[in-house]
């Protein structure tokens, strides 16, 4: 379990880090996603519970067997699907960038300043 | 194959640009021949499952939608464009959408509980059947067929803006 | 019947009537007492009332390039600006609309002859204005600074002996009756260098040499005035006369308040004629002497000036206001 | 609850959801029923939320639903619960209100674009979100929302994608919008992981008494997050993009409604999440003042340097939401009756920037409409072309400004009133000087755009069409009216809101039963006692006088002037003394433009201002090291005093 919240604070910074750092408009479309994952990972994690079985609600249950926590799981759904448009509308975003700017480089990309 | 052909034409002036995209390879073509119904069907397995197994309408929608990329990289975008049209794709996407906001919305027109959005009003079956979970599984369904004609209108918007971008 | 009173005060007494009087009969002394001092004879002390029907009697030009209505329509705005103001500022505890937040309606009214001064200057389409506008602009944004200042100082000098909620008054009614008990503000160590800050002031808001830069007449030919003429500039002059008269009996009201001098007589003409006295030697420290021995100065040396010197001595009131109470 | 009541906050929320997907539906075709289910749709959350009045404001109640008929089992929340308190239907009424007249004004601006079921159906799906928004009873249900209302506002910054800023403000946007999201998801989880429910209600139950270090963390994480959705300053920098880039009608809602959102989640946060934390807490009161101080500072510093009509409303925007968070961080103070009245003057000023803001960028929207342009370097001299949109902008500069006869104003001195009472009075010299700011900037904008000279190739327009002065003319006639009759305002929307902000143990005890929150929290939770008369409002009485004085002034003077009128009628306006004074030179264009208007000013603080203007790089990553900081340092805060 531990394992697996080093791995969504590691995924949560290396996103942050993706975007802070990286000039290529793509490459910080990829950190916002890795950001997600790294909350969606989280988010499951919170739900879990050893020895849970999956919430499916079913006849043939063992007597003493439990969940999992389900609401984590629907959120994390609900997480990825936005992370998912969030992605595309990025990425749909750089295109058009590339068409007006010819080029996607961040530091290229700032006729709106000051 | 017909439209192999006619492809095939067109395919020299877009190998010059663009290295990386080859179009109709016969061995991807004849993968994506294989994998393309298999997708398709796990889809809508899992669209129809959705109430009794993990998945549901958005899952199995997306592995549909994901047909039409694998049929741009396997036809190039003149097959995709052949096959779909993108408004009527929008349309059944909206279709999709007031489908669902239409079966939330019978617990509302039946009353059901004190006239309650998405309250469950028909029969819920035996659990563990096809047929049980009353409005969920029309609900996964109705989310399913948006998000198919969804994402697969996002990926051919986006596979057509690429193109137009090389030309 | 208030209502009856409330018409008089805002017609007659406090209100249009005397300010026009009273307004314009400063501005004479004024240039009158500048004149001596420059050894001149000067004009009559009436001069600014021949002055003024003078030009209400003449025909007067709106230009071709003009937005016609704000043109017209902004030295009314101003004008009236300058009346309102004259009724929250109270004559030694009388006071004519008592209410509790007067300091920042009168601080928001200020702004109002400017920012008239500038709609019309602006509506005119004259280069001249744009120029006198933008310097227009950039004092009243100086000397608002050390004015809010001061307002908190006296009114947390007042508040706090008062025990207002907050140890803060904003209304001017609660000063006066502070000074009528304790004596004048003017005469309490920590209110010293605010009364110096406002004097100082009150050139830039009259908009007097030194701190005529929206108006100077010698580089940008008055400015925003430039276009106007006739009855308009009649408008506008009465205005400025005005709002010298208002600045001046908002130090009154502030700093040598209370009932009568503290001799606790209540007899309105009295007051009133005391009231005048002060207003006069006031107005003659603050800006006919300051007019009469100083050069007009650059308008970023006018921003620099205000956010200094007088800044710097309302917050000194300020912090000695807070050491006192402590 | 009676029946009508309940079902419609459901219906405020469902239908505009529901017409976004019919307005889908028709495609490109059928332009005139897309506009009129635009109206129609958003009109009815208007009518239900005004419907809702009734239960909620005169008889007190706390409207919920339950979505599904899941209530709570064991007074454990299972469902997704809609929840609608006074405070919630002040925001409600804020959104729908300006949602409908954005999309009257809508019909005829945006007429020369193309693709416009794209834009009517995100207009109506940021519509159903943000009334969701406001609505909800749930926490994640608020991520879901801000998500969709994201997304939507992106959509609809880079609708007319041909402009090279729409896109690139899209950009900006998507990725500090969605960094900001995500920053409210990560405090939504760890809340979920602590409380082990979504429920708001129950999570401030909950959480009574058991803060600990994930909880405070965050609550951190939440207020960045929600920071960057109320633009507050680090985190300000992509609205002046976005409002710049978007059609008038949506930057109206930007700026007008969604930056209200995240200040409506800031509150829900502060007041009912963390209430025992945050409640009384100086700390707390410090943090939010500070920040809503530097707010309005940097706001209104980079408003006067800014040369674009729209971009310069965006950083006044940025600037009066620093009065916002000021007022409700003096809220958030000890001494109870200070605490009231810097609520009442937050939750004036929200109402009164709804209002004035929406009108000065329908102002900008009609100025691009007929020149096509918001650059004031280029614009002069409409008021003669265009003399409604000059009268309104002007309400809307004496209203923003806070010029007493206007609504403004009132909101301004309860502000300035409470900061000074709570003992921050560096924060209310700082206040009144940004009033005095927010004046300048806007006499910029109206001299450099409404008068002055005009342009050659500005000769020939016209005033802009009914249809679209309509809307204008209804914001301005709020902003008079919350102004003049501001004691009706007080007693039907202010008082109400204020007194749900504090009543958490009411909103708690609807969603499950009686007693529960004092059950939970072991005591009654204290409401502050307000009446309008502690906040000390300006006397009414004052406007009667001053409104007798402007009309009997106007009747003294129009009569002195009108003499004067017969002579000109006859005048040659070809006559060379009707020319501009030039000194002799020969005339030729001369127009004071916004960037020259102030500078003295500006060369005085050059130095200043240059440091500004180079640290809104325009760079993505640069912007968002801004909202990473923002949040360290939010972080660091929180855990040092809490």
């Amino acid at each position: 379990m531990l394992l697996n919240y080093i791995g969504a604070f590691l995924l949560i910074v290396f996103g942050l880090y993706i975007i802070l750092v990286k000039k290529n408009l793509i490459k910080i479309v990829v950190g916002m996603s890795l950001l997600d994952t790294g909350i969606n990972l989280l988010l499951v994690s919170v739900g879990f519970r050893p020895g849970g079985t999956a919430p499916l609600f079913m006849n043939d249950l063992k007597p003493g067997s439990f969940f999992v926590d389900p609401v984590p799981q629907a959120l994390t759904l609900t997480s990825i699907v936005i992370g998912a448009c969030v992605t595309a509308l990025a990425l749909s975003l750089v295109i058009k960038v590339k068409e007006h700017y010819g080029t996607i480089d961040a530091d290229k990309v700032r006729r709106l300043n000051g | 194959m017909k439209s192999n052909k006619k492809s095939y034409k067109s395919s020299p002036s877009t190998n010059k640009k663009s290295k990386n995209i080859k179009v109709n390879d016969v061995i991807i073509t004849s993968c994506a021949n294989v994998v393309l119904p298999i997708a398709i069907i796990l889809g809508a397995y899992v669209i129809m499952h959705g109430h009794l197994s993990p998945g549901g309408g958005f899952q199995g929608g997306v592995l549909i939608a994901g047909a039409v990329a694998i049929l741009y990289v396997a036809y190039g975008s003149d097959g995709v464009r052949k096959l779909f049209n993108i408004t009527r794709l929008k349309a059944s996407e909206s279709m999709g959408a007031l489908g669902f906001i239409f079966i939330a919305s019978l617990g509302l027109i039946y009353g059901v509980g004190g006239y309650r959005f998405f309250a469950n009003t028909i029969s819920k079956g035996t659990p563990g059947t096809l047929f049980s979970s009353g409005t969920i599984f029309w609900m996964n369904f109705a989310v399913g067929y948006k998000v198919l004609t969804g994402i697969g209108a996002l990926i051919l918007i986006m596979v057509s803006s690429l193109n137009s971008n090389k030309e | 019947m208030d209502i009856l009173v409330y018409i008089f005060n805002i017609l007659i007494f406090p209100g249009f009537l005397f300010c026009f009087f009273f307004g314009l009969l400063l501005s004479g002394i004024d240039r009158k007492l500048v004149a001596r001092m420059q050894r001149r004879i000067g004009p009559p002390v009436f001069q600014p009332f021949y002055d003024f029907f003078k030009l209400i009697g003449k025909g007067h030009i709106i230009p071709r390039g003009a937005a016609k209505k704000t043109f017209m329509l902004a030295p009314i705005i101003g004008l009236l600006g300058v009346v309102i103001i004259s009724m929250f500022i109270p004559i030694f505890g009388y006071v004519f609309i008592p209410r509790t937040a007067d300091m920042i309606v009168i601080l928001y009214l200020l702004t109002v002859p400017a920012v008239a001064l500038i709609l019309g200057g602006s509506s005119s389409g004259s280069p001249y204005s744009g120029v006198g506008i933008s310097r227009e602009m950039v004092t009243m944004l100086s000397y608002e600074l050390p004015l809010v200042i001061i307002l908190l100082a006296v009114g947390s000098k007042v508040g706090h002996s008062l025990g207002e909620i907050g140890n803060v008054t904003f209304s001017l009614s609660k000063v006066a009756e502070y000074q009528s008990k304790n004596g004048m503000l003017i005469c309490s160590l920590s209110m010293i260098p605010a009364a110096i800050a406002f004097l100082l002031c009150i050139p830039a808001e009259v908009g007097t040499v030194p701190f005529d830069v929206a108006e100077a007449e010698t580089e940008i030919c008055e400015g925003p005035l430039v276009e106007y003429s006739g009855k308009y500039l009649a408008l506008y002059k009465l205005m400025s006369a005005i709002k010298m008269f208002i600045m001046g009996s908002l130090f009154v009201a502030l700093f040598f308040g209370g009932t009568g001098f503290g001799t606790g007589i209540k007899f309105l003409p009295l007051n009133t004629l005391l009231m005048m006295i002060l207003v006069i030697i006031t107005i003659s420290i603050s800006v006919s002497f300051l007019r009469a021995i100083v050069a007009r100065i650059k308008v970023e040396h006018t921003l620099k000036f205000f956010w200094t010197v007088p800044t710097a001595l309302a917050f000194v009131s300020l912090i000695l206001t807070y050491v006192t109470t402590l | 609850m009676n029946g009508y009541s309940s079902i419609l906050p459901l219906m405020a929320i469902m239908l505009p959801f529901l017409a976004a997907f019919i307005i889908a539906l028709t495609g490109n075709k059928a332009l005139g029923l897309k506009r009129v289910l635009a109206v129609i749709f958003t009109f009815i959350p208007l009518l239900a939320v005004i419907l809702l009045f009734k239960p909620i404001i005169e008889n007190g109640h706390i409207v919920s639903y339950w979505l599904g008929n899941w209530v709570p089992e064991k007074t454990w929340a299972i469902g997704i619960g809609l929840e609608i308190d006074a405070f919630g239907l002040f925001c409600g009424l804020i959104i729908t209100l300006t949602c409908f007249l954005s999309s009257i004004f809508s019909i005829r601006y945006m007429e020369k674009d193309n693709g416009l079921e794209k834009y009517y159906t995100m207009f109506m799906l940021l519509t159903a979100s943000m009334i969701g928004f406001v609505f909800t009873g749930d926490l994640f249900n608020m991520y879901v929302m801000l998500e969709i209302m994201t997304f939507a506002a992106i959509g609809l910054t880079a609708f007319r994608n041909h402009k090279y800023k729409s896109i690139e403000a899209g950009f900006k946007y998507i990725v500090i919008g969605s960094l900001g999201s995500s920053l409210i998801l990560l405090g939504t989880v760890l809340i979920y992981a602590q409380a082990h429910t979504l429920n708001i209600a129950q999570i401030s139950a909950i959480l009574h008494g058991n803060y600990n270090a994930v909880t405070i963390f965050a609550l951190a994480l939440m207020l960045t997050g929600y920071a960057v959705k109320a633009f507050l300053v680090p985190c300000h920098t992509w609205p002046a993009d976005a409002h710049m880039s978007a059609p008038s009608s949506i930057s109206m809602l930007l700026s007008g409604v969604m930056s209200k959102t995240g200040i409506f989640g800031i509150i829900r946060i502060l007041y009912m999440i963390y209430r025992s934390k945050c409640v009384a807490a100086p700390s707390m009161e410090f943090l939010m003042i500070f920040w809503g101080t530097i707010t309005m500072l940097i706001g209104a510093s980079m408003a006067i340097i800014q040369t674009d009509f729209k971009r310069l409303l965006a950083f006044s925007s940025v600037s009066q939401i620093g009065y916002v968070i000021v007022g409700f961080g003096v809220g958030l103070s000890a001494k109870t009756s200070v605490a009231v009245t810097g609520t009442m003057g937050g939750l004036y000023h929200m109402l009164n920037h709804a209002m004035f803001k929406s009108l000065a960028f329908l102002c900008a929207g009609a100025v691009l409409y007929r020149t096509g342009t918001t650059d004031t370097t280029k614009l002069g001299g409409l008021a003669k072309k265009m003399p409604y949109t000059t009268v309104l902008f002007m309400i809307s500069l004496a209203s923003i400004a806070g010029m007493p006869p206007f609504n403004g104003f009132v909101s301004k001195w309860l502000i300035y009133q409470s900061t000074f009472e709570a003992g921050y009075w560096p924060v209310t010299i700082i206040a009144l000087l940004v009033s005095v700011m927010t004046l300048a900037y806007f006499i910029k904008l109206a001299q450099s755009v409404f008068f002055g000279k005009i342009h050659k190739e500005h000769e020939n327009i016209k005033e802009i069409p009914w249809s679209m002065r309509v809307p204008m003319i209804v914001l301005a006639a709020v902003c008079i009216f919350a102004g003049t009759f501001w004691n009706v305002i007080s007693d039907k929307l202010i008082e109400p809101a204020a007194y749900a902000i504090y009543n958490i143990q009411g909103y708690i005890d609807v969603m499950f039963n009686k007693g529960y929150a004092q059950n939970m929290f072991n005591h009654e939770i204290p409401i502050p006692k307000m009446t309008r008369a502690m906040a000390g409002y300006w006397s009414p009485i004052n406007w009667l006088l001053l409104f007798v004085v402007l009309i009997i002034g106007f009747i003294v003077i129009a009569s002195l002037l009108s003499k004067g009128n017969k002579k000109e009628s006859i005048i040659d306006l070809s006559d060379t003394k009707y020319d501009t004074f030039t000194g002799g030179e020969k005339e030729y264009f001369s127009h004071m433009a916004g960037n020259d208007l102030f500078w003295g000013l500006k060369h005085q603080f050059r130095g200043y201002f240059k440091t500004l203007k180079n640290a809104h790089s325009g760079i993505v990553n640069d912007y968002v090291l801004w909202v990473a900081a923002c949040a360290a340092v939010v972080t660091i805060y929180l855990f040092a005093v809490l």
